[in-house]
């Protein structure tokens, strides 16, 4: 295998000159082409919850001393696509009390930014959907749309469980989404740039010829980012430790209670594609997107790297699911504020004292 | 895509503001409709900056400016809306009349 | 210029230490461990290390003096003011008696005021006043100078009545801040005429004037006397010197810092300074000496009778300043901040002393104490060094500096004063042998407080060892080791005529005091008795310190009151019942008056203007209808109107 | 002409002027809400039509990442059952729509009185966030500051008029 980025590109010009040599208009063709491109990115990203949620029921029952799904496939492996299925031929029930356009949207809006979300992330040398020069802001701004649909959600069932837990998710979303953009400024001040790309590949290089110059290695503020960056997601994703909108056995199931077959598989696709988003950005923020460790020669494609650290971040997300008890929610909210808040700003200020250090020696 | 199409636009959404200030009864209504009033003056500056002076970006920089306003003013207004709520249990604009001659 | 030390250029640090901590204690020092009372003690032992550093650079020559700087201050006028630093010798020896001084009694402080009330605010007076003296110390110009006394004085105020719920206390308090305030405003004339004739308070520049003809020798002479009016309030001096015993009121550390070591010393510190202008006016040294004879022999006499130990001391600190001020007067500048040094150290002593002995037997009184020297050994031995050197024993510090000043006195011709200085030497070793034997040895007088006298804790007996060690040594060092010549030196000191008589005669009459004292208090006391008897008048006129507290009371306190009393009786029967009461008719006939026409004139207007406007009222308030998007419309109709008058 | 940007522009002026009057017409307060959303959304395409990708970035992260959401908490939180049921317009409604008519009228008159024709110079589109960061630093420093202190009044305000003293007791 090698560079598949390359490829894709001459392909798609291919594919655009042919079809202007066709008798379709330019400016159709360049619609046609770009539709394809999202077509493949929305087709991934739909595979890529299916395989989450296996790794999720195999992790979890390896944590707890058990096998995991077995039966649908060797090892359980089409367990979910079966799943799947049975969700989208269930009926689509709309409770009677329900605010009805709200709550059919309401999946919509929260699963669509998250697939908007991909486009700007550097999967690979040349596999950047939309280099946008304000990538990291536009992730945040578009991702930050989704909690719109959790209160629609919640508002939209016409149950007060659920709006409690749209309110509670909103709340906790709100709150993390503060911490987790200004755990990525010292990044931006770092590189000087906010395009994801620019600051994957800035980190291509060695210290001393072996250690990446990934940002997650540079002292304190890497780690710091780091650790307040990842918190901030699991709990952006309402996972657990900070599950509480959601918790089975407190709220039924939060925001999503009323919601059941593909809609219920919306939010659920959009979860698995917000850790999924997660993981991509801390690795393209911290750990150097696409580039390789310990076979610097290109024997490993870049896009490769990038998954595989991509799945190793998912693992942290699956991990602290099976690990961390659920936290209360004052506790939540006094987490994001009294701590993580006050760390964020004090790394930007250590960032800032680097910098001008940098600067001055 | 001239200046002026912008400008008519933003004209609209304006006055599509200010009606909504007039008559909402609900105070959130009125909040909302000042935020598109808000938004309208917003896509003006824009324009401006991007139209007559494309050499700098006060324009951009105000409207920086004018949306951390419209958050400071929609923050202390809804939580006035709120604490309102609380003591007469009410969101309608005629109901907060107790200063009224 | 050369490299100058860190320390010399910002020697402004050393009274600076002691204002931050007093700040600090006052305003947080409920927070702190010990109520900040460590804080005090090491701003002022940086303060002490600072000076030790400096003297050291003077003497081993890297500092030459007088070393000066100033930095800007404020301005009148054209009149720039300034305040600085000025390091001579009396200065530098002056830090180091206050900062030495201040620092031992802070330490001692910490076990004499352990339980009392109040223990925060003390230490924040006692870095305030270790502040202002070192401030006034540094001073280069007399305007700080001035600044620093006054601030000095009322610290004092403070320490004296820090007791405030006796009576006594107060009362001292007021006392002395009143009494002192008579000879600042001597002062107070002496700079504004200094200023007036000089055009400036630098002590540099006032003596490169005195030499130019600025100042006529009558203007000297006037300005020397209204300054040293100053010193006599501020030291005690006859006939200004009824506070000081008054002062020991204060508890016993402030009685030994302020009222006999440091604070005091500051009047004659002021003669030091002012010394130009009593060069140019000798005449004005001749009161000096005078003032200063008269005070240390007044003083000791009354300090034979009295029973107080704290008042034995006070009259002896009298006694004692006198001395230095005849120093002075009869020339000697550096016998009279020689002794001021010497006495600092063994004046302090005895007071820290007598205060463990107050703490071990909770009186005063001499004759409730005796034979304490079995009690409490380290604070007998300390007091008796301190007792040597203040009688003048041969060899310790007093001997040095007091045979010095007995010299001075003779070696320029004023053998009166001689003479009365050695009577006076004679009394002091008199009267201090009486204390020491009243109090030390003897037989227990009052079994009770005898048998619960117990020795000071460490902190106590430290500063004293430390003390007693200066008293004995101090006066050899400065006086075999050059320091007088080389800190004091004065430019046209007086020729001395050498006399190995007159010294014998004073080191004699010390001795003989101490020989007589000896008989008289270590054998029976019955015949002390019977001799008070025998000179009865003499002994009462002793005990009752000459009538001069009553001849105040009589002279100037009763008038004063009698006056005010007149001037109430004036007051309420002639100013009130004439004036305030007839125009108080006469405004009340015009207040009918004008009721009247308010009632049916104004009124009527007011009412019918009320009725025009609630009239009118009731119109718009229509248009206020609480509705706010009514308002809102007729905005919006004014702003379709203004865009629609901009377009056509 | 058509093009890409002109097929853009009144794509989304139809929808920010649609979702605009749904706004101010809906009886159901979180419906005008959603659609407040989505004109905001259509405003920061404008503003990435215009060049400023910055700020349509912004655009979405404060008005619909923040404000709207909020907002929407109000709702939920002030929202009778029988609300949806009440006429949500006062009775001024009939000079409402003329005055605002009248205000649109005479505003897009003095535009077009004084703008007509001015087309964009042309120039690249390039990314802003760096110049605004300078330009919000540099010479636009003291109104940045003096914005910073009104947010932190606004928090402060918040919180003050937000907090239910009787619960607090």
């Amino acid at each position: 295998m090698g560079e598949i980025g390359p490829l894709l590109s001459q392909l798609f010009h291919t594919g655009r000159d042919w079809a202007a040599g066709h008798g379709v208009p330019p400016l159709g063709a360049q619609i046609l082409m770009m539709a394809v491109q999202v077509g493949i990115i929305i087709l991934s990203i739909s595979l890529v919850p299916m395989v989450l949620v296996y790794a999720e029921r195999k992790v979890a029952g390896f944590m707890q001393g058990r096998l995991g799904p077995m039966e649908v496939g060797p090892f359980g492996i089409l367990q979910t696509l079966a799943d799947g299925i049975k969700l989208i031929f269930k009926e689509d029930v709309i409770p009677r009390g329900a605010d009805r356009w709200v709550h059919i949207v309401a999946p919509i809006v929260a699963c669509a930014p998250a697939f908007v979300c991909f486009a700007p992330v550097p999967f690979g040398k040349g596999m950047t959907l939309v280099d946008l020069d304000t990538s990291v802001l536009f992730i945040f701004a578009v991702s930050g749309i989704s909690v719109i649909g959790i209160l629609m959600g919640g508002w939209g069932s016409g149950n007060k469980f659920s709006m409690l837990g749209g309110l509670r998710g909103a709340a906790q979303a709100v709150s993390y989404e503060i911490p987790r953009v200004l755990s990525v400024v010292p990044l931006l001040m770092f590189y000087g740039t906010q395009s994801l790309r620019g600051i994957a590949v800035a980190q291509q290089a060695r210290w001393l010829g072996v250690l990446p110059k990934w940002f997650i290695f540079y002292p304190v503020i890497g780690q710091i980012s780091f650790v307040i960056f990842l918190i901030c997601s699991v709990a952006e994703t309402n996972r657990t430790p900070f599950d509480i909108a959601e918790a089975e056995s407190e709220l039924v199931a939060g925001f999503h209670t009323e919601f059941g077959g593909i809609k219920f598989a919306l939010f659920f696709l959009a979860e698995y594609a917000y850790v999924f988003l997660a993981s991509a950005m801390a690795v393209a923020l911290f750990f150097g997107g696409g580039d390789g460790v310990i076979l610097p020669g290109g024997l490993i494609p870049s896009w490769i790297w990038f998954l595989g650290k991509t799945f190793m971040i998912v693992f942290m997300f699956l991990w602290f699911r099976w690990t961390f008890p659920r936290m209360r929610v004052d506790q939540l909210m006094s987490f994001c504020w009294k701590f993580l808040l006050p760390w964020s700003f004090v790394n930007i200020a250590l960032t800032g004292a680097w910098i001008l250090w940098r600067a001055h020696s | 895509m001239t200046l002026y199409h912008f400008l008519a636009l933003s004209a609209v959404l304006f006055s599509i503001g200010i009606y909504g200030v007039l008559t909402r009864r609900n105070v959130l209504g009125i909040l909302m409709s000042i935020e598109l009033m808000f938004n309208a003056a917003n896509i003006n500056l824009v324009a401006f900056n991007y139209y007559l002076h494309p050499e700098n970006l006060w324009g951009q920089g105000f409207v920086l400016f004018v949306i951390t306003l419209a958050a400071a003013e929609a923050v202390v207004g809804l939580s006035l809306v709120l604490a309102i709520y609380r003591n007469i249990k009410s969101v309608y604009a005629e109901n907060m009349n107790i200063l009224h001659g | 210029m050369a490299e100058t030390s860190w320390i010399v250029t910002h020697a402004y640090l050393i009274p600076l230490l002691p204002l931050g901590s007093a700040v600090i204690i006052f305003f947080f020092g409920r927070w702190l461990p010990t109520k900040g009372a460590w804080l005090g003690i090491l701003a002022i032992a940086a303060s002490f290390v600072m000076s030790v550093d400096i003297l050291m650079r003077v003497m081993d020559g890297s500092l030459t003096v007088p070393f000066e700087m100033s930095w800007p201050w404020f301005s009148a006028g054209i009149y720039p003011f300034e305040w600085g630093v000025l390091l001579d010798g009396p200065s530098i020896v002056m830090l180091l008696v206050v900062t030495t001084v201040s620092f031992l009694v802070q330490v001692y402080s910490l076990g004499y005021m352990h339980d009392a009330p109040r223990f925060k605010r003390f230490y924040a007076y006692l870095s305030l006043f270790t502040f202002s003296m070192l401030g006034l110390v540094l001073a280069n110009n007399y305007l700080q100078f001035f600044v620093g006394w006054e601030v000095m004085g009322a610290c004092s105020y403070f320490l004296i009545s820090f007791e405030f719920e006796r009576d006594a206390a107060g009362a001292a308090g007021n006392k002395a801040f009143l009494t002192t305030r008579l000879g600042d405003l001597g002062f107070y004339g002496g700079l504004l005429t200094i200023f007036f004739v000089v055009g400036t308070f630098n002590f540099g520049q006032i003596q490169a004037h005195l030499h130019d003809g600025t100042v006529s020798p009558h203007m000297a002479y006037i300005i020397a006397l209204l300054v040293f009016c100053g010193s006599v309030g501020k030291s005690a001096q006859v006939p200004l010197h009824v506070w000081l015993p008054d002062a020991m009121e204060g508890p016993t550390p402030v009685s030994a810092l302020i009222h006999a070591a440091t604070m005091v010393a500051a009047g004659v510190y002021l003669v030091a300074r002012t010394y130009p202008f009593f060069a140019v006016a000798p005449d004005a040294l001749n009161v000096v000496a005078w003032v200063g004879t008269t005070t240390a022999l007044f003083a000791a006499t009354i300090a034979l009778t009295a029973n107080d130990i704290k008042k034995v001391l006070a009259y002896s600190t009298i006694s004692q300043l006198g001395y230095m001020i005849l120093a002075l007067g009869v020339g000697g500048y550096a016998a009279g901040l020689f002794h001021l040094t010497t006495h600092a150290a063994f004046k302090a002593l005895l007071f820290l002393g007598a205060g463990s002995v107050i703490h071990a037997v909770h009186t005063n009184d001499m004759w409730k104490m005796g034979s304490l020297s079995k009690q409490m050994m380290t604070t007998t031995v300390t007091f008796f060094c301190g007792f040597l050197a203040l009688s003048g024993f041969p060899f310790t510090s007093g001997y040095f500096s007091k045979e010095m000043i007995l010299g001075t006195a003779y070696g320029t011709g004023h053998y009166a004063i001689f003479a009365i200085g050695c009577f006076t030497a004679f009394l002091t070793a008199l009267y201090m042998t009486r204390a020491f034997s009243l109090t030390f040895l003897g037989e227990p007088r009052e079994r009770d407080r005898f048998a619960h006298a117990h020795e000071s804790p460490w902190s106590m007996t430290i500063p004293l060892m430390v003390l007693a060690v200066l008293s004995i040594v101090l006066g050899y060092l400065m006086h075999s080791g050059g320091w007088v010549e080389k800190l004091f030196a004065v430019p046209h000191a007086p020729e001395l005529v050498e006399s190995h008589a007159a010294t014998l005669i004073a080191v004699g009459s010390s001795l003989f005091g101490l020989l007589l004292g000896a008989l008289l208090y270590l054998g029976n006391l019955e015949i002390v008795a019977k001799l008070a008897q025998v000179f009865s008048p003499i002994y009462n006129l002793l005990v009752h310190k000459y009538y001069i507290d009553e001849i105040y009371w009589a002279l100037f306190v009763r008038p004063t009151m009698a006056l005010a009393k007149a001037l109430d009786w004036f007051d309420f029967n002639v100013v009130d019942s004439i004036f305030v009461d007839g125009f108080g008719w006469i405004t009340r006939l015009a207040s009918k008056i004008d009721s009247w026409l308010d009632d049916h004139v104004v009124d009527g207007a007011v009412d019918g203007s009320g009725y025009v406007v609630t009239e009118l009222g009731a119109l718009a308030r229509k248009a206020q209808n609480g509705f706010v998007q009514n308002y809102l419309l007729v905005i919006t109709l004014g702003f379709v109107f203004l865009v629609l008058w901009k377009i056509f | 002409m058509i093009n890409l940007p002109s097929i853009i522009f009144y794509t989304f002026s139809v929808l920010a002027i649609g979702m605009a009057i749904v706004v101010v017409t809906s009886r159901n307060v979180f419906h005008s809400a959603m659609a407040l959303t989505g004109t905001l959304g259509v405003v920061a395409g404008f503003f990435a039509l215009l060049g400023a990708d910055f700020l349509a970035a912004s655009q979405v992260l404060i008005y619909v990442g923040g404000i709207m959401i909020i907002m929407l908490f109000v709702v939920m939180l002030s929202q009778q059952p029988f609300d949806a049921l009440q006429r949500q317009t006062n009775t001024q409604w009939l000079y409402g729509i003329l005055f605002a008519a009248a205000v649109a009228a005479s505003l897009i008159r003095s535009f077009r009185d004084v703008y007509r024709g001015v087309a964009a110079v042309a120039t690249d589109t390039v990314p802003t966030s760096a110049p605004i960061g300078r330009l919000l630093l540099g010479d636009m420093l003291v109104p940045f500051e003096a914005v910073s202190l009104v947010l932190l009044a606004a928090l402060v305000g918040a919180v003050v008029f937000g907090q239910d003293r009787k619960a607090a007791k």
